[in-house]
This record gives structure tokens, C-alpha cells and sequence, in this order.
């Protein structure tokens, strides 16, 4: 895997999605180039604005969306404290980004591959569809709360087939499960494979699809960070009897690196006995991640 | 310009560090994680993250929350055991270039006995740091470090196995007399102290009605505590003769001046670590700088000459 | 829409503040000096500047220093005793609209009863708050707030002289077991505790290589402590079945659900008073509208209901 | 006196003065005009930005220059943290400014007035200046180490008698006191009245020159402010058995309330057991307040 590194990059700028002004919650923010040498889909980056205070410590990860000869692009949805204030980022400004960090999603180009997004989760498949060799190999569902214009959706459209599923009341979001349930027997059935980011319940979902059914699916967990290299162990996951290293099988395995994607059957949402306080918990942030 | 090393005095191998500045435990991981970063053997020390005999899996999700200024934790001293740090980390550290120090975590004075004949026995490994933030569960559960009689009887423990290598003895400051509590475990035969291990705090969510740790309570550090921590070191330097490494909140190369100017012989650098991975690295090159332009030339001239 | 009141239960007489929001005692002078920031009777009670039998000058300056998400302050308790208060600063307060509460301040228990009989006498004194951090002189200086017996022993000579008047004691979170220390002013008859009072802190400028603060320790307070604080009146209100005030880094109608959650039945805001003068009247109201928001409808409902 | 009140106005500008760019040290900031019935030259205002973290609490005391038809100015050097993030402000940004605090100076239009100014000290002076009745009875003698144009000392020397004296050297100090010296027996020959702005330092010597030569003085104290109205006993400076209340002689009495302006005699500096680490002490900030 490639080497992560730590840098200092400038804001190049800030660009509101769907709303505009004091209303908008979703950007995509781009900043200068890093000199990594490679990164892939699915990896993200920890972010923190220079001109952050010390009364908020901790760094904020965000999936890589592109990294093109002129500039990263991270797509953030504004939901507390830390991302209200990357909202207020001005071009010029210096934020320290360190990574790529994590692994990534695998990438089997002849394999017909089903992206699920959750909201925000659209994020790291921007990126994917636009890296992956074979892009008639590649197809999306997008379920979603606010306004589609709100995310980045039009940038895989044009790539690959994608369907949209606006989610506006609990009808829409059964039948959505419904469609996931679908579409990942579909994808099995031609021993495809599935990949999966959104919030936790929605991964939740699709994790038990994915046992059900039999169906080789990855997730890219969210889980609260502060450190991003391993060292805190803040961001765990409980691992199962499927977990390829034996000695590590029933214990906590790091988000950050040995994450954020893992295969479905390898790790358990099912050991949170105080499960976190996510953002889905807290009513304003109820439909994304 | 500064010669950068210091000495531990006392103890039969006394401690020689690159420089004053050492990662605390917990948060540099084993140091390996931070390689891409810096150059390991740039820093004063290493202290890594708290081992225990057996492996330990921890505490359930969540273990960290924000606070202002600072954070809580209650990690639950995950860790693969002392075996498989000694087989499989060490070997990957510089440690012929910069003292390792393995932090000891366990349930009872003859559990850390043991712990610390284990690492004792490494050559790459230059020091013991004991951790008594933590329940003796033959005694009850009372915590080691808020009880200056069993604070002492791990000390002996340790000390008994720790061959020629120096034994730090990190103190709580989640007591009535930190100052008493170092005399204990000084008396006990502690060779160096180290001060403070975190702040009990807690945190929760009003939406959820929820702890934001689900260990309940959790050990608060950062820049927040840097006053409680100042004051720690300044009492616990004042009460003992053996030298004592301050932490607690440090996130510039001021703040190491500080703890140095207070008395203390070295610093450990936690949560800061968090705010970028290369930070202790670059608070190295910014000692230096800060050194030279205040005209410091020898730690002796400026370690405890706070002017009260 | 919720009704703010809530009432102190235990005790003669009931201590009954228009809303949970309170001011902590140091930070809100004798309440006159914010007559012209906002309306005192919006405020659930006033605790008012530590008051002393004999008129106090305090600790020479520097008294305060800022530190990161807090402050550090020494400022000695000046004040202008009791009887000035009394005679002078009380009639100016809108005292039978707003609870005032006086904050006491000796160094023996003597001290403390006959200042007790002087405060309680008054009408306009809604109830006595005593302060244990304060060291027995006549006892070699051990502080009050950091030993159960003397501790109670301050209680009872304040409950002795203090009539009918609602007595809160004031702990002090520099201790191994804050749990323990409420249980011994509960058993010596407080009615109500409120809890935290600062942590025992220090700040040095390493240029002129002296302390921040002239008393050289001081007490912090502000977010800082919040975790700490959260931690402690949790504690204590699981420990006790008396009334519980939290104080400690209140900056936001959020802040004061948190310590109402964690079991306070009303809380003090301290220094975030400093951040503007008029902040404490704001905070009513967005209490105010917070509850509303989040379904709010009796303090019953949602004080001490955390999960654990 | 005029009752202060706690208000939100907006940065309508932040001009440097002297130096430019990243080095600039020295800015009048212009807020919006408050609605204070009234002010007097002396008193001040507590400032802290709405944009603040909570790391940093306390607002900054600073003089008030002018208040306009349309303005507030106040003049303020970097010198530490918080006049460092002062000087990041932007048009539109809100500030809270409580005021207007504290006394003011004695304002007698037909006696000669001396105002002494060291530094920053110079701000008050500049609405004394401009609100003299009679300003031909005014005159200053300014004592700075940076160069003139880093002070306003323009809008004062266009109104008064005013000389500037440049402290680069040691001398340059011994001449600057000498001076001061005998500009004060001057003023005390013609009943007249001193005023005296600074360091503390500076203060201490106009103390003892009043004190030697029996001239009725003035001096503005500065001291570090919490709440800038009374209550957190922070700033209070030690009175002298000349303190007219004779309750308080021999006490502390607030600056930010009884002050900050006191009669020399009426004060002492001498009890300051641990003097407080001022600007005056440190390296960088060695020249002004
Ligand atoms: C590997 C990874 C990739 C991510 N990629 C993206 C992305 O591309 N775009 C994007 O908008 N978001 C992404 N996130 C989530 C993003 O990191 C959080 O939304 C952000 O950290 C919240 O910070 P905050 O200070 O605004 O929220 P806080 O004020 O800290 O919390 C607000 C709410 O968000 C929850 N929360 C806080 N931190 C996290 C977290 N790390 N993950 C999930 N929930 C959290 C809290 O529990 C709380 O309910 C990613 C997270 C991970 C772990
Ligand atoms: C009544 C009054 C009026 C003032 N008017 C002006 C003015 O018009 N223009 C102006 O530039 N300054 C003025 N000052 C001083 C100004 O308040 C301080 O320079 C400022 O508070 C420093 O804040 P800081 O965070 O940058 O410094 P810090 O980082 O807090 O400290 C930097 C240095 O400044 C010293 N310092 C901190 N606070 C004060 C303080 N309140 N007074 C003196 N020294 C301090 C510290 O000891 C330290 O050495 C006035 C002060 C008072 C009390
Ligand atoms: C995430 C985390 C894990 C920690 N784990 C340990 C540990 O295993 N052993 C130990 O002695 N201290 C541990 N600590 C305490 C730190 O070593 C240090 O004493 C404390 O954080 C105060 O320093 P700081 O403010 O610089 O972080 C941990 C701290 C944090 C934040
Ligand atoms: C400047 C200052 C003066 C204080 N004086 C007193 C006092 O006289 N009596 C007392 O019981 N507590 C005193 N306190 C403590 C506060 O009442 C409160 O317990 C503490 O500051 C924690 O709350 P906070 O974080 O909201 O400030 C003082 C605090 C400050 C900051
Ligand atoms: S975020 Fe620190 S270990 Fe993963
Ligand atoms: S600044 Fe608080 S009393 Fe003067």
C-alpha cells in the first residue's frame, strides 16, 4: 500500500452544492494538489484547518472523491462543530491533510460490481466509477433525503448507470431496502460484487442482505476518529470468525487502518452495547451519515 | 546550541534521552504507526502503548469523545500482550537510537512482577513505566494509584523484577495529595515519576441521553489539563528527589518550557499527537529554535528556576 | 411550554428558584454589578462574591490568567464581609423576586457558625452556600472541602446557627472520592450540595520565569473542567438523595441539560459570565427554547435520566 | 455616569497603521456606532470577536478613540494572542463590545493639560484631544519606540501642541524622562494638570515625578481584565491612605470600574508582590504596552 504522508495544502476553493448561503450544508471542497504518489478509491484523508483553535483537537475524515493533476476534492455534508467550521474555509487558507489513508475498495474490473450509497456516502464511488477501467462493469443506487442536486450524483451518472432513490417518507425507504434486497440477489446471481457506504443503519441493512444472500459485499464503516494511523484506537470495530488472522478474530481491529472497507461477513455491528451516539441518532442529522 | 540530551539521574542505568521530548503512552501507538511521518529516532523517547501480560481486547465503542480543549477516552488498554510486542513490535523499532519505554498495565502487584520481568529482560527495551490508573482487583478495585500503600507495593513488585532498568512510576492526579502519593512510591523505589496520567471526566449526549463513552467515564487529557498537570509536577518536583517527566496538555515547545521551568526533567507528549502526526517531530525542531532564541544553553540552567 | 420553575426539595424551607440557571459565586460580583446587562429576576438565583465575617483585601495580583478553554484565578476572597453586604449591597438586590444566595467563607468552624447567624438572620438571603475550600487554620491548614470530618464538622456549625435557611455545601473536586466527601456533609445535615468548585491549577510565564498567578496555585475553571465537573456531580448524585447544583464550563443551554442529566436539579454558570455580561440572562432563554425544541415538558422527566 | 450596555456590532473596517502586510502590528479597527447616550475620553470597552473559540474567553479592554455619528475606533497593537486574532477581523464580522467602562479624565477646559503618552498609551488621548473645548490649552508629549507612523499621532498633532520623541536607545530614554521631568514642574508652575497613558513601567516614573514635584496627576492604569464591570476581581490595584473613601485605604479597588484613570497619589504600584508578567517584560513586546 502506498505510504501516507502529512502536508500542508491550500484551499483552492468552496463550492456549495444544491443550496446556497447560510442554508447550505453540502460542499465539495477542493484543495491543492498532495505529492502522494498514489492513492485509491475508497481511501480517505484526515483533514484539519490551521486555523482551527485548540478547543476542537481532533482532525475530521473524509473519503477521497479525486485527486487530478491540479487539486484533491473531498465532498462534505455540514452535521456538527467540525464541519460547520470546514464550511467557513476561504480560498488560501492551510489546512493539514494527512493520507491516503486505509484501504480501499477491491477493484475487480471484469466483475459486475453494484455500488450502494447512503447519502453522503456517495463520496469515495466518485472516484471509483471514475478510476475503474471498465465503467459498463459498474452500477449504482443512490438512496438519499435532501434534494438530489445536493450531492455530487450527476458526476457518476454520466460514468456509469445509476438510479436515484429519493427517500421522503418511510414508504420510499422500505422500498428502497426492497430494491437493495433486488438488486443484490441480481448482483450474486452473476457472482458480482457488492460495495456499500452510507450510514451505519444503512449499512446494518445491507450487511444482513449480504449474509443472507450470499453475496460477496464490502463495507466502508464510519466510525469517530481521532487519530487516523492506528495509534488511538478510537475507532474499532469488533471482528468475527471469518476475520482472516486468526489471533485477531473476535477483537477490535482499527477503522483507520485496517479498514475503512471490509468484507461483510468479517466484522459485526452486533457488539456496540452502547452503540455511538451517531449521527443518525441526533434528529438534525437524521438521513445522512 | 543546546546540547538536547538529558539524563536521568539515579537508578543504576540512568535514562539518556535524544532530547526532552517523549511520546506518552496510548497515544503513539507502538511508534511504528508514526514512521511515515518522522524519523522515530529524532525523538527523546517512546513510550508505548500500555501492555498487559495477556492480550486485552478493551472496551466496547465509543472510547473516545471531543471536550473542549481536550478528550475523553476509556480505550480499555487494548493491547497484544507483552509477548508479542517483545517478538514482533520491538524488533521493528530503532531502539539502539531511541530509548523505548514499555508502559505496564495490570490487575495486581504480582501480575506486574511478572509484566515487568518479561520486558525487563529486552535489550530494547530502556525503561519500565508503570501505569497505576488501574483497579487491583484482589484489593476490591481500588485504584493503585489513589492509594499510596498499594501504589508502593506495585512499585516493590516492579522494582524487584525490573533488573538494572529504571522504573518510572506514573501517578494519577485524581487524588487529594499527588505530592504524598510520589513520596510513597519514591520511598518505595521508584527511579524516576512520571505525572499525570489523565483526568476522570465524562461526557454525554442530551438527544440520546446517552454517555458519550461506553465505559461511562473516561480520562480527560489535552491542552485543557495543562494547569492541573503544571501544578502536579510543580508539587510532586518540590516533594521528591528523584526526576520527574511532566505531561499533561503539552502542544507547543513553550508548554515543554513550562514543565521543564516547574522542575521537570522531561515531557510526554499525548493527545497532541492527534492534532497532526508529524507534530512531535516538528515540537523537536521547535524546541531547539525556542532554545536558541531565549538564549538557553544547558537544561541544568533553566530546569526548576521558576521564581516563586 | 415548560414550566422553568424548579424547587430544591428537602429542608425547612425549600429553596424554589424561577429556572434552573443560577450564577456562581465569584463570577457575578454581588449581582449589581449586571443591573445594567439584563434583569436580575430572570435569573433562578444569584450566588453572591464568598463573603467573610471580617473584610477581606485578598491576594496580591496577578489574581487571574487565561488558559486554554478556562481561567486560572487566586483572587483571595476580597470582599467586604458580611456586614457590609448585609447593610449595604442587599437592599439594592430584587431579592423577593430572585433568590439570593449568600457563599461563605471562614477558616474555622467557629468562624463559620457565627457567619451562618449573621447571613441567615436576613431576609433577603434565600439560602447559605458554604464554601469548603477554604483551609482550617486552626487545624495546620488542611483544606476543609479535602477531609470528610472536617467537612462535616463545617456543616454542622452551619446548620447549627443557619435557622430555617437552606443550607448548600459547596465540594470541592480536588479529592481521591467525591462520592465519599458528599456522603459526610449529607450525614451532617447539608440540604443541598452543589458541585464543582475549582480544580487546583497553575500557569508560569517561562520569560520572566514566574507563576501567572502572585498565590502561585490557583483554581481553574470554565469548559475546560466541564468533563470533570460531569463526572463529579454524576457521582455525587448517585451518592446522596439530598439535592444536587452542578457548576462547572457552562457555556450553552446544551451544557445545562447535560448537568441536569447527569442528576443536578439546577446549575451555576461561572466564568462563561465573563465571555459577555449579559450572557447568563441569554442563556434563560435559550433554555428556554431548547426545551421547547427537544419535547421538554417537566424537569422531572428528564432530570438523571441517563442511560448507563 | 453613563450606563454601559452589551451590544453586537460589525466590523466595518481594520486599517494598519505604519507597517503592511503579515508585519503589520499596529490598527485602528472601526466598528459600527453603538447606541451609548454618551462617553467620555478615558473610559473604555471590553471587545471579543463573536467568532472567538471558546479556547480563548476573555474579551480585551482597549481604550475608545472616537465615537463618530457613524463609528467606534479603537487603536490596538499585537501583542499577544488576542490582539493577534484582533487583527484577523473582517469587514462584516460581528464583535461583541460592552460600554462604555471605567471613569475618565479629568476634563478642566481652562487648565493647562499635559497629556503624557507612551506607546499604544497615546489611544484615550485622541478623543481628549478631539473633545477638548479649548484645545489651545492642551499639549502632549509622546514617548514611542516604533516608527511614528505605526501611531495615530498625526490626528492629535493636527489639533494640539504635540512632540513626539523616539526611544531607539538608551539615551534616547534618559532624555525622554528628563523631559517629562521638566515638563511636569512646567505644568505644576501653571496649576496645570497632568494625564499619563502607558506601560507600567512609564507609569511608575510620571508616578514619581508627580509625587516629587506636588502636580496634579492623572494616570490610566493598565491592568489584565476578565469582565471589565467589577465582578471577577481580577484588575484591582492597591490604594494609597490618600484614597478618598477611607473604608477602602489601603485596599484593592477595581481598575475596570473605580479606574482606570486615578489621581497618582491616590494609588501605588509598590505592593505588587509578584508583578504581573506584563508586555513591559517580555522580549517582544519590550516597548509598548
Ligand atoms: C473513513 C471515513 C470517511 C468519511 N468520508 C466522509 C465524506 O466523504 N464526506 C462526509 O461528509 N463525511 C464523511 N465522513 C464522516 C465525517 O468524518 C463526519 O461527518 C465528521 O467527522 C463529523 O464531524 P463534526 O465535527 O461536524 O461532527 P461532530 O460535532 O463531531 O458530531 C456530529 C455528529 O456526527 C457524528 N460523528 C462525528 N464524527 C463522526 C465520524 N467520524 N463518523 C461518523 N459520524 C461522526 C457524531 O456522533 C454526532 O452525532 C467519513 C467518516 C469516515 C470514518
Ligand atoms: C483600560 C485599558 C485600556 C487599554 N487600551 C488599549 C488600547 O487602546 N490599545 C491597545 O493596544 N491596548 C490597550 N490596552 C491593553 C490591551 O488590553 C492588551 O494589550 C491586550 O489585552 C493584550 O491581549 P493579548 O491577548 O494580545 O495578550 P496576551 O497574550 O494575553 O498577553 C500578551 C502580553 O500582554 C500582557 N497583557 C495581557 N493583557 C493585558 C492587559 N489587559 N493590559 C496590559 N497588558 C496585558 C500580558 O501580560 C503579556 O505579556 C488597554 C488595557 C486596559 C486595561
Ligand atoms: C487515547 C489515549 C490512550 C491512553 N492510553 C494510555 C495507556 O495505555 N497507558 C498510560 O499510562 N497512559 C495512557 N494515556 C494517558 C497519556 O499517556 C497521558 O498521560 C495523558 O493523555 C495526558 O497527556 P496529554 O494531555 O498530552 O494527552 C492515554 C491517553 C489517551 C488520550
Ligand atoms: C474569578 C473567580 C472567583 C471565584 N470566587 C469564588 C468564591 O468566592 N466562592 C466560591 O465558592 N467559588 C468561587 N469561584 C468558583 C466558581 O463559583 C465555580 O465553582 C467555578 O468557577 C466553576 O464554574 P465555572 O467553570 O462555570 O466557572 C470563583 C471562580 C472564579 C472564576
Ligand atoms: S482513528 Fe486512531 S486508531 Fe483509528
Ligand atoms: S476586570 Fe473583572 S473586576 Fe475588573
Amino acid at each position: 500500500m502506498n505510504t501516507p504522508a502529512c502536508t500542508d495544502l491550500k484551499v483552492l476553493d468552496l463550492v456549495p452544492f444544491g443550496q446556497t448561503g447560510g442554508e447550505a450544508r453540502f460542499f465539495a471542497l477542493r484543495l491543492e494538489r498532495p505529492q502522494w504518489a498514489d492513492w485509491k478509491p475508497g481511501q480517505f484523508v484526515m483533514l484539519r484547518p490551521a486555523g482551527w483553535a485548540l478547543d476542537m483537537l481532533w482532525a475530521r475524515p473524509f473519503s477521497i472523491c479525486r485527486i487530478s493533476a491540479r487539486d484533491l476534492v473531498i465532498f462534505f455534508r455540514v452535521v456538527g462543530r467540525g464541519t460547520a467550521r470546514l464550511a467557513q474555509l476561504r480560498s488560501g487558507d492551510v489546512v493539514h491533510v494527512w493520507g491516503p489513508l486505509g484501504n480501499a475498495f477491491a477493484m475487480e474490473p471484469d466483475t459486475p460490481t453494484l455500488m450502494l450509497a447512503g447519502g453522503i456516502g456517495i463520496a469515495p464511488f466518485i472516484g471509483y466509477a471514475h478510476t475503474h477501467p471498465k465503467p459498463w462493469n459498474l452500477w449504482m443506487d443512490f438512496g438519499h433525503r435532501m434534494p438530489l442536486g445536493c450531492y455530487p450524483f450527476e458526476s457518476i451518472n454520466e460514468k456509469i448507470m445509476a438510479d436515484s432513490h429519493h427517500e421522503e417518507g418511510p414508504e420510499d425507504l422500505s422500498r428502497f431496502i426492497e430494491t437493495m434486497g433486488r438488486r443484490m440477489r441480481e448482483f450474486r446471481d452473476q457472482n458480482g460484487l457488492v460495495l456499500a457506504c452510507g450510514p451505519t443503519p444503512f449499512l446494518r441493512t445491507v450487511r444482513s442482505f449480504a449474509l443472507e444472500y450470499g453475496v460477496r459485499t464490502q463495507l466502508s464503516l464510519e466510525t469517530r476518529m481521532a487519530c487516523g494511523v492506528g495509534a488511538c484506537l478510537g475507532c474499532v470495530c469488533r471482528t468475527t470468525e471469518q476475520w482472516p488472522d486468526p489471533a485477531g478474530a473476535g477483537g477490535n481491529v482499527q477503522t483507520c487502518t485496517r479498514g475503512p472497507v471490509f468484507w461483510a461477513e468479517q466484522i459485526t455491528f452486533d457488539d456496540e452495547t452502547a452503540a455511538p451516539p451517531t449521527a443518525a441518532d441526533a434528529p438534525v442529522q437524521a438521513c445522512e451519515r | 546550541m543546546i546540547d538536547m540530551h538529558v539524563t536521568l539521574p539515579g537508578g543504576l542505568h540512568p535514562l539518556t534521552l535524544n532530547n526532552p521530548v517523549m511520546t506518552a503512552s496510548g497515544t503513539f501507538g507502538y511508534g511504528v504507526e508514526f514512521t511515515p511521518y518522522g524519523d522515530l529516532t529524532k525523538l527523546g523517547g517512546i513510550v508505548v502503548k500500555g501492555l498487559s501480560l495477556a492480550p486485552r481486547r478493551g472496551n466496547p465503542m465509543p472510547r473516545v469523545a471531543e471536550t473542549p480543549c481536550g478528550m475523553l477516552n476509556a480505550v480499555g488498554l487494548q493491547n497484544d500482550g507483552a509477548e508479542y510486542f517483545v517478538r514482533t513490535t520491538l524488533p521493528k523499532l530503532p531502539w539502539r537510537e531511541v530509548p523505548i519505554v514499555a508502559n505496564l498495565y495490570a490487575c495486581d502487584p504480582g501480575e506486574f512482577g511478572e509484566l515487568a520481568a518479561v520486558l525487563a529482560a529486552e535489550e530494547g527495551v530502556a525503561a519500565l513505566e508503570v501505569n497505576i490508573s488501574c483497579p487491583n482487583v484482589k484489593e476490591g478495585g481500588v485504584i493503585f494509584g489513589q492509594d499510596p500503600r498499594q501504589a508502593a507495593k506495585v512499585t516493590e513488585a516492579v522494582k524487584m523484577r525490573a533488573g538494572s532498568k529504571p522504573v518510572i512510576v506514573k501517578l494519577s492526579p485524581n487524588v487529594t495529595d499527588i505530592a504524598h502519593m510520589a513520596r510513597a512510591v519514591e520511598d518505595a523505589g521508584a527511579d524516576v515519576l512520571s505525572c499525570i496520567n489523565t483526568l476522570t471526566g465524562m461526557g454525554v449526549d442530551i438527544n440520546t441521553r446517552k454517555p458519550l463513552l461506553a465505559n461511562v467515564v473516561g480520562g480527560l487529557s489535552g491542552p485543557a489539563i495543562k494547569p492541573v498537570a503544571l501544578r502536579c509536577v510543580w508539587q510532586v518536583a518540590k516533594a521528591v528527589s528523584i526526576p520527574v517527566i511532566g505531561i499533561g496538555g503539552i502542544t507547543s515547545a513553550e508548554d515543554v518550557l513550562e514543565f521543564l521551568l516547574v522542575g521537570a526533567h522531561a515531557v510526554q507528549v499525548g493527545t497532541a499527537n492527534f492534532i497532526r502526526p508529524d507534530f512531535v517531530f516538528r515540537l523537536v525542531d521547535d524546541l531547539a529554535a525556542l532554545c536558541e532564541r531565549m538564549g538557553i544553553e544547558q537544561w541544568d540552567d533553566f530546569r526548576g528556576t521558576l521564581k516563586v
